[in-house]
């Protein structure tokens, strides 16, 4: 069954890399640190390093894992604050449909919207100076109106169920119905866009740290590999392909678990008649 | 992705770059493009790399060697207390726009550059200068209030160019100048076209276009090259490229000397880099080689002091400061640092800078100093380091010919405050015999480099590519400047 | 002679068999019946004749349409088929059809995909269609679009979708259950004069015994993806051979056994003037927004022990109503009171008031939240309670009233998707009688239940208002309902309550039109002769 | 339906204000000052003091927000101060090249998207499904900088089809533009279309569900009929949405991708007015990108509008 793959393809791609993250907070073949200039640009498989080393006789392998630990730890806590703002937005913005509350919240989603993603990552880099805090902040930002919107429209959609009204005829208040009734109503839902956001936050900083605006040096990641590769790819492709696939693999892991994780919470059985 | 990369060395072997005989126009690639074209208002080096003897030419003006020879002034005679300077100048000297040049223009020119208005980025090299007097249309006398024996140097430089009062306000986005280019289009953001000035006053160009195309993307410059976009790429960004280039029978790598003492600056006036004891193990914790290994894939010479090793005053000293991780931590522990201590590593965009701060960091990581990397666009860079002077190291190029007088400055960035070399620079400046001044030159190498005053690390290669066709590029940089007059194809 | 001959059909999808052995036939210009209660297997059978079935069905046995067996026509002979010479309509008028196209387009377009006809003529033949099914075009002009229509208006677009080639045979699937009685009376009457005119065949698939009985000139009975029984109306009514048919039929005529009615005169509920008004958006930028008046001075009484039905038609303000008795939502104008304490205008209605009132809804599937346990779903009302029962208190409440509505103690550990839709509108009822309410509101409690599940509840209800002396307010639109339900009657029409009076009263002798419309419209089901 | 193109519109016009000064008040508060960082290491205090009086620099930030502003609505952008070029000119210059280059962009995976999309709709489950999803997962999961590299060193170092990047300019013929743009057309449409596709098709198999597709399928049009006269007018309404997102992504999203193929078009702008601290160039660039968004939502409003009928009575 296609949904199930999606599920265990994904699953066991993006746990790979977080095992890779993990494993490297203990140990890494080399040290990503140590620079041994006489080791440089090592092709893969020669001696032992397994997937080379970079232009500082770095080990590839173990920056890839140490980068993986970056961008998952950036990624997460990006789509953290995402959730954290957006989600308690999104409900009290249902909660008060059509009123001021609502009105406001989803003027201010339209106008952070408005705003290209990647100019506002650049400027508050360009203001506060690159780091992953930074660049934290700067996808979290736009992680907000996303989940706001996302639960907004859900919410509403489950305010309308009678059984909301059940409660407040018992009395219950919008707040209290929000956590008790509509929030558990909304997990699957959040958990789905989460590993979406999750997986597009990785893309996100890759492309921050490409443009140097990400992870400062020493502290490896993809996206700054990937830079500094760029001038060598014509004779050390490796330099560049590693990294490259390791974001794809992630990412694309991510996604097909997200995607299976959809399929699985909602098997569509409202098809045909009726 | 495997098949993509056969199809790439596949493809290198059926390169053929014969490109067509006998043309007459030339592509010359440029990392930066100039934020305008009038040298006199603002210091990007891109701005002469342009138009410097091409458009715009001065009294004086640099050789490729970087000697200073007659450009607009046909001969000199100076004073015996060295505080007259009088100037013959070319005949049949023409603007670009048709008008006459003469003495008035000079006066102009040089008057506008002191003014106290002014907005000239190296208004010091005319600070002597007391007067400029027009003494007929060919001759023209600057009297100095003391003897001054930089100043045909100094008005060499690009900033000490020769603008007309008609047109001067045009330089900016469409220059009128004397030189053998005339200006013909800027595509902002992509290039900038010149064109032979046919009724030049001296040796015409060989070429009749040239074209500068701005590609700040390394890769971006090496694909550029690769596909023959670009003819020539006088500062190649990427040394790792170069040893493709040489590789290929199409293209000449062009080794030369820059003015560039790329240094690491340390802030002597920030504890600990107030105690001369830290700044020396900091200099025995370096290891050129691998610098210039790493970051500069072998281009460049490794320096122990602040000049430039081609000159002929230049005394290598580099053992003064050898690597020594040893010596360096015995130095800490002496200076009282025996957990080594943590400060800051600022460092601007140049990839000598980026590259060489992360292997100077793992350099002294081994001596046990923890410098934090912070990597700064140039505006922070100057707003943070060079304005704010709030840094503990920072690597940085000091491209300037001659500018050890830098270190005379007590609040300059790097805030070197030593009255002996103030004084010897005085000196310096005053003194008009070349065998003396040779001599303070080297005294004052000697000096900071015994004070440690900044970890010297390398002269700065210009490492350019160019089409195998192309005969009279300049090798060296004495100035940054791409002079095309002579430049022709085979 | 025969029309349709359907033999020992069966279907069963993705390996699930759903239909077995169906076996019937249907006579050229007559109506057919096909009766049964959700999951029966009708609306398959329908899809079947059309071949309009959902991926992975399978189906045998034998189809003809006069004579030629549809089994071995290509899909696209049977393209050719649909909408020429059988026609479909279907339950749900409101999303039925395509909300960016004219009704004049869809209409025409079954004429020019099976005719070779000019755009012109076929809008010539869809506006002929339109009158036909009593959608004068300058009332209802072509370039209408649905959502511009009501209800009862897409359902006759519909019907002229599928009636505009006049074809021999019109599969009509539950055509009327979404609609209003008054409505539902209509389409029928239109249906059958169709019939009539073109000497079409009418298969007439309904839950609705009565809707049926009336229309059909045979019957077939399904069950459980079978046929029961089958045959000429007037005969299986009136032999009833097979036990569920007669089951079907005491349910759907269901009178539960009564306490006498009550005689207390004791005011529980009393509604005084009530009006609510709700802005209607502003016609220009910035001018005054109108109001549309849902309820106009209501005014009405409800004592203690009574049973009291709130009959209308959808849109007529029953659900304000209910809002505003419930307290979810405060009146503009008047006042309610329940026991004594009276609740003004615009006033919120205090704990201590709502304490006194639940309610039970219509859908059994919306109405819990499936992400609780049933357990805590039905405890719910407790926080009405100044001080809640906790702990065992609290299970033993719960477990009380999930007996008391005929579920065991232990049901309450499970999640509501683990009940049928009979179940849990018991369920609903315990959650209602937990806190041990003065005053059930009932807001068509039964509507959406199939006839022997309706019936059972309906029983439950008075057994329980007998047990805990319990109050009604009884709202449906399902008149029969309410006649066996109720003492009284409110008739509610545009916010506005035309007539009230004993159940018995209103029924015998209606005073307002209104009223009197809607018991003409409910087709009554009296045993055959 | 005018009422309701005049609230949008009022809400678009409060939207740009706010995001004006939000604008205006973040590049303000950029470090570094454009002045120092044009004269460069050997500048002397007072000749930086005089260059920020000649761009005005020296003037109250609420003065300077307010002739900013004011010149933005009369359409003068004001003067580059590193350029000392009307910045309006520079970007012309540059749109001319961004603007085409999302144009394409945009064609380019609105015509991979929708068959792809059609296709995996309608043959659900089957091999095409599977596989033409497999690929969109796939073209999100690339970064398109990293693409955008491997295209270069293929199609433009190697087999030397495509020059490597730059722009000719229009005036030397349409065809050697859209040449010079095709690659990075390429590298930023594959992720577009991807979404698009994934977009299209679930919106397809909805719209497939829905009653109205049944009671056509009665009427007895075959399923390709359904498709082409009913399901795919109602699938392209949420469809409008993304393509409009993107839209404006495109304009915005190519930053990096003009970097990499050194196209002279907005981002790049951008990239070097940040850099120089060409501030008054940064603010109107972004401002226009801004304005661009807010419109092009405001367009796809009105589009839905116009093919939702139900819409059009608001």
């Amino acid at each position: 069954m296609l949904r199930h793959r999606n599920l265990v393809i994904g699953a066991v791609l993006a746990l790979a890399f977080l095992l890779a993250a993990v494993v490297s907070l203990f140990w890494t073949p080399f040290d990503v640190a140590e620079i041994d200039i006489a080791n440089k640009l090592k092709k893969p498989g020669d001696s032992i390093y397994l997937f080379g080393t970079d232009h500082f006789g770095r080990d590839i392998l173990s920056m890839i894992m140490v980068g993986a630990r970056t961008s998952i730890a950036v990624a997460l806590v990006a789509v953290g604050i995402g959730m954290l703002f957006g989600v308690p937005l999104g409900l009290a913005a249902a909660s008060r449909h059509g009123g001021v509350l609502d009105e406001l919240i989803m003027r201010t989603n339209d106008l952070v919207f408005a705003f290209p993603a990647l100019l506002i990552a650049v400027m508050i880099t360009a203001v506060f100076g690159p780091s992953a805090i930074n660049a934290i902040i700067a996808i979290g930002i736009f992680n907000i109106p996303v989940f706001a919107r996302l639960t907004r429209g859900a919410a509403l959609s489950v305010w309308q169920r009678d059984f909301i009204l059940a409660a407040r005829v018992a009395g219950k208040t919008a707040t209290r119905i929000s956590l008790e009734h509509i929030l558990p109503n909304l997990l699957n839902l959040l958990i789905v866009q989460g590993t979406i956001q999750f997986s597009l936050g990785i893309l996100a900083e890759a492309g921050l740290s490409y443009v140097g605006l990400g992870a400062q040096p020493p502290t490896p990641s993809w996206g700054r590999m990937l830079a500094e590769s760029q001038t060598m790819i014509s004779f050390a492709p490796h330099l560049a392909l590693f990294p490259g696939f390791a974001i794809v693999l992630t990412v694309l892991g991510l996604n097909l678990f997200g995607d299976g994780l959809r399929d699985y919470f909602d098997p569509r059985i409202r098809r045909g008649s009726r | 992705m495997k098949r993509t990369f056969s199809i790439l060395i596949a493809a290198y072997s059926i390169f053929c770059g014969v490109a067509n005989a006998a043309r007459t126009d030339i592509v010359v690639g440029m990392q930066l493009e100039p934020p305008n074209l009038d040298p006199t208002a603002a210091a990007a080096a891109a701005i002469d790399e342009v138009v410097y003897a091409n458009v715009f030419e001065g009294l004086t003006r640099f050789a490729s060697d970087g000697s200073v020879i007659p450009a607009l002034a046909k001969s000199w005679e100076i004073s015996e207390d060295g505080l007259a300077y009088t100037f013959t100048l070319q005949s049949g000297v023409m603007f670009h726009d048709g008008s006459v040049f003469d003495a008035n223009d000079v006066k102009f020119s040089l008057d506008r550059a002191r003014a106290d208005d002014s907005t000239n980025a190296q208004k010091q090299l005319f600070a002597g200068i007391t007067d400029v007097v027009v003494v007929d249309p060919a001759t023209v006398t600057l009297t100095l209030e003391k003897p001054n024996g930089a100043l045909l140097f100094n008005l060499a430089w690009g900033d000490a160019i020769v603008l007309s009062p008609d047109s001067f306000d045009k330089a900016k986005t469409a220059p009128v100048g004397t030189g053998p280019f005339i200006f013909s289009k800027w595509v902002q953001g992509d290039r900038i076209e010149l064109s032979r000035n046919t009724a030049y006053w001296g040796e015409p160009a060989k070429l009749d276009k040239a074209t500068f195309k701005f590609i700040s993307e390394p890769t971006a410059a090496f694909a550029a090259l690769m596909a023959g976009d670009v003819d020539a790429f006088p500062v190649f960004p990427a040394p790792e490229n170069l040893a493709q280039f040489d590789a290929d029978p199409r293209f000449t790598v062009v080794v030369g000397s820059t003015e560039g003492e790329t240094i690491l600056s340390t802030n002597n006036k920030q504890p600990p880099f107030d105690n001369k004891l830290v700044r020396q193990a900091l200099a025995h914790a370096i290891d050129r080689k691998a610098i210039v290994d790493g970051a500069m894939f072998g281009f460049g010479t490794p320096i122990g002091t602040h000049f430039a090793p081609h000159h002929p005053a230049y005394v290598d000293l580099t053992a003064n400061s050898s690597y020594d991780p040893e010596k360096s931590r015995a130095l800490l522990k002496e200076a009282g640092f025996t957990e080594g201590f943590s400060t800051t590593l600022k460092l601007p965009p140049p990839s000598y800078a980026r590259r060489g701060g992360e292997i100077i960091a793992a350099q002294l990581r081994a001596v046990g100093i923890d410098a934090e990397i912070s990597n700064l666009e140039w505006a922070q860079w100057l707003e943070q380091v060079f304005r704010g002077k709030d840094f503990g190291l920072t690597i940085v190029s000091h491209t300037e010919p001659m500018d050890i007088g830098i270190y005379a400055k007590p609040d300059y960035y790097f805030q070197y405050d030593n009255t002996g070399f103030q004084a010897l620079i005085t000196d310096l400046e005053a003194e008009a015999d070349p065998a003396r001044r040779t001599e303070m030159m080297q005294q004052a190498q000697q000096m900071i480099s015994d004070d440690y005053v900044n970890g010297y690390l390398f002269q700065l290669a210009k490492t350019g590519v160019a089409n195998a066709d192309i005969v009279g590029l300049w090798e060296n940089s004495p100035t940054q400047a791409n002079d095309l007059t002579a430049v022709h194809w085979k | 002679m025969t029309l349709l001959h359907v033999q020992d059909l069966a279907l069963s999808i993705n390996g699930t068999p759903i239909l077995r052995d169906i076996d019937f036939s249907l006579t050229a210009g007559q109506v057919l019946g096909i009766i049964g209660e959700s999951g029966s297997g009708k609306s398959l059978t329908a899809f079947s004749i059309m071949r309009l079935l959902p991926p992975g069905s399978l189906v045998s046995g034998r189809i003809a349409l006069d004579g030629d067996d549809l089994g071995a026509r290509t899909e696209t002979q049977m393209c050719e088929l649909r909408g020429n010479d059988i026609a479909m309509i279907f339950q749900e008028p409101m999303t039925a059809l395509n909300p960016v196209q004219t009704i004049g387009d869809q209409v025409a377009e079954t004429v020019r995909i099976h005719r070779q006809v000019s755009r012109a003529q076929a809008r010539q033949i869809a506006a002929a269609t339109l009158e036909r099914v009593e959608l004068p075009n300058d009332q209802f002009p072509l370039s209408r679009y649905p959502h511009e229509l009501s209800g009862g208006q897409r359902q006759r677009v519909v019907i002229a979708m599928a009636i505009a080639l006049r074809p021999r045979l019109l599969i009509a699937d539950e055509p009327t259950t979404a609609l209003d009685v008054t409505t539902q009376a209509q389409i029928l009457l239109l249906l059958k004069k169709l019939v009539a005119q073109d000497g079409m065949s009418l298969i007439l698939i309904s839950h609705d015994l009565a809707v049926v009985a009336h229309t059909a000139d045979t019957i077939v009975i399904m069950r459980q993806g079978r046929v029961v029984e089958a045959g000429d109306t007037q005969r299986v009514l009136a032999e009833m051979q097979h036990p569920y048919t007669r089951q079907l039929f005491d349910a759907s005529g269901h009178v539960p056994v009564r306490s006498a009615m009550s005689t207390g005169r004791e005011v529980l509920l009393k509604v005084q003037g009530v009006s609510r008004d709700y802005p209607t958006p502003r016609k220009t930028l910035l001018g005054k927004p109108g109001f549309f008046r849902a309820l106009e001075r209501v005014s009405f009484e409800l004592y203690r022990g009574e049973k009291l039905g709130l009959v209308g038609e959808s849109g007529c303000g029953k659900s304000t109503l209910t809002r505003a008795i419930l307290g979810l939502e405060a009146c503009q104008e008047g006042s309610i009171s329940i026991g004594g304490d009276q609740i003004a205008a615009g006033q919120l209605m205090p704990r201590a008031v709502r304490r006194k009132m639940q309610v039970v809804f219509q859908d059994p599937y919306g109405s819990f939240n499936p992400r609780h346990k049933v357990g805590r779903l039905v405890a719910e009302p407790f926080y009405i309670l100044d001080q809640q029962p906790r702990g065992t208190a609290r299970r033993a409440a719960v477990s009380a009233a999930l007996e008391s509505v005929g579920l065991t103690a232990d049901d309450a550990s499970k999640y509501i998707h683990e009940f049928s839709g009979g179940q849990r509108q018991r369920i609903a009822i315990a959650r209602a009688l937990i806190t041990r309410p003065e005053l059930i509101v009932l807001d068509e409690a039964v509507s959406a239940l199939d006839v022997s599940i309706r019936a059972q509840i309906l029983d439950l209800l008075s057994e329980l208002s007998a047990d805990h002396e319990l109050s009604y307010l009884f709202i449906s639109h399902d008149l029969t309902v309410v006649r066996a339900v109720t003492d009284r009657i409110l008739v509610m029409k545009d916010g506005v309550i035309v007539e009230q009076g004993t159940t018995e009263a209103v029924f015998q002798k209606p005073q307002h039109p209104y009223t009197r419309e809607l018991i003409a419209a409910v087709p009554v089901l009296e045993p055959a002769s | 339906m005018l009422r309701y193109i005049l609230k949008r519109l009022v809400s678009l016009a409060m939207t740009l204000l706010v995001a004006s000064i939000i604008v205006f008040l973040v590049i303000e508060v950029l470090p570094g000052d454009p002045a120092s960082y044009m004269l460069g290491l050997n500048a002397q205090p007072e000749t930086v003091m005089a260059l920020r009086e000649e761009l005005g620099l020296n003037a109250s930030k609420p003065v300077r927000y307010f002739t900013w502003i004011s010149g933005l609505v009369t359409g003068d952008f004001g003067i580059s101060y590193t350029y000392r070029t009307p910045v309006a000119e520079m970007i012309a210059d540059r749109a001319v090249i961004s603007l085409p280059l999302a144009v394409y962009a945009l064609v380019l995976s609105t015509l991979i998207a929708f068959p792809a999309g059609i296709i995996a709709a309608t043959r659900r489950g089957s091999a095409a499904d599977v596989s033409i999803m497999g690929f969109s997962q796939l073209g999100v999961a690339i970064p398109n900088f990293w693409f955008a590299m491997i295209l270069v060193t293929v199609f433009a170092i190697n087999l030397r089809w495509f020059s490597a990047g730059g722009f000719p300019g229009w005036e030397t013929g349409f065809f050697n533009g859209l040449k010079a743009l095709t690659l990075p057309a390429i590298a930023l449409a594959l992720p577009q279309a991807s979404i698009l596709a994934r977009v299209m098709r679930s919106s397809l198999l909805d719209t497939l569900g829905e009653d109205f597709v049944r009671s056509a399928r009665a009427k007895g049009l075959s399923v390709r009929q359904t498709l082409w006269r009913h399901a795919l007018r109602n699938a392209l309404i949420p469809v409008l949405t993304i393509i409009g997102l993107q839209f404006s992504f495109l304009l915005a999203g190519a930053i990096i991708i003009e970097n990499v193929f050194f196209l002279p078009g907005l981002g790049r702008l951008i990239f070097q007015g940040i850099s120089q601290r060409d501030l008054i160039v940064v603010e109107s660039v972004v401002m226009l990108l801004v304005f661009a968004v807010v419109v092009v939502t405001f367009l796809v409003d009105v589009a839905y509008a116009v093919a939702d009928p139900r819409l059009r009575s608001r």
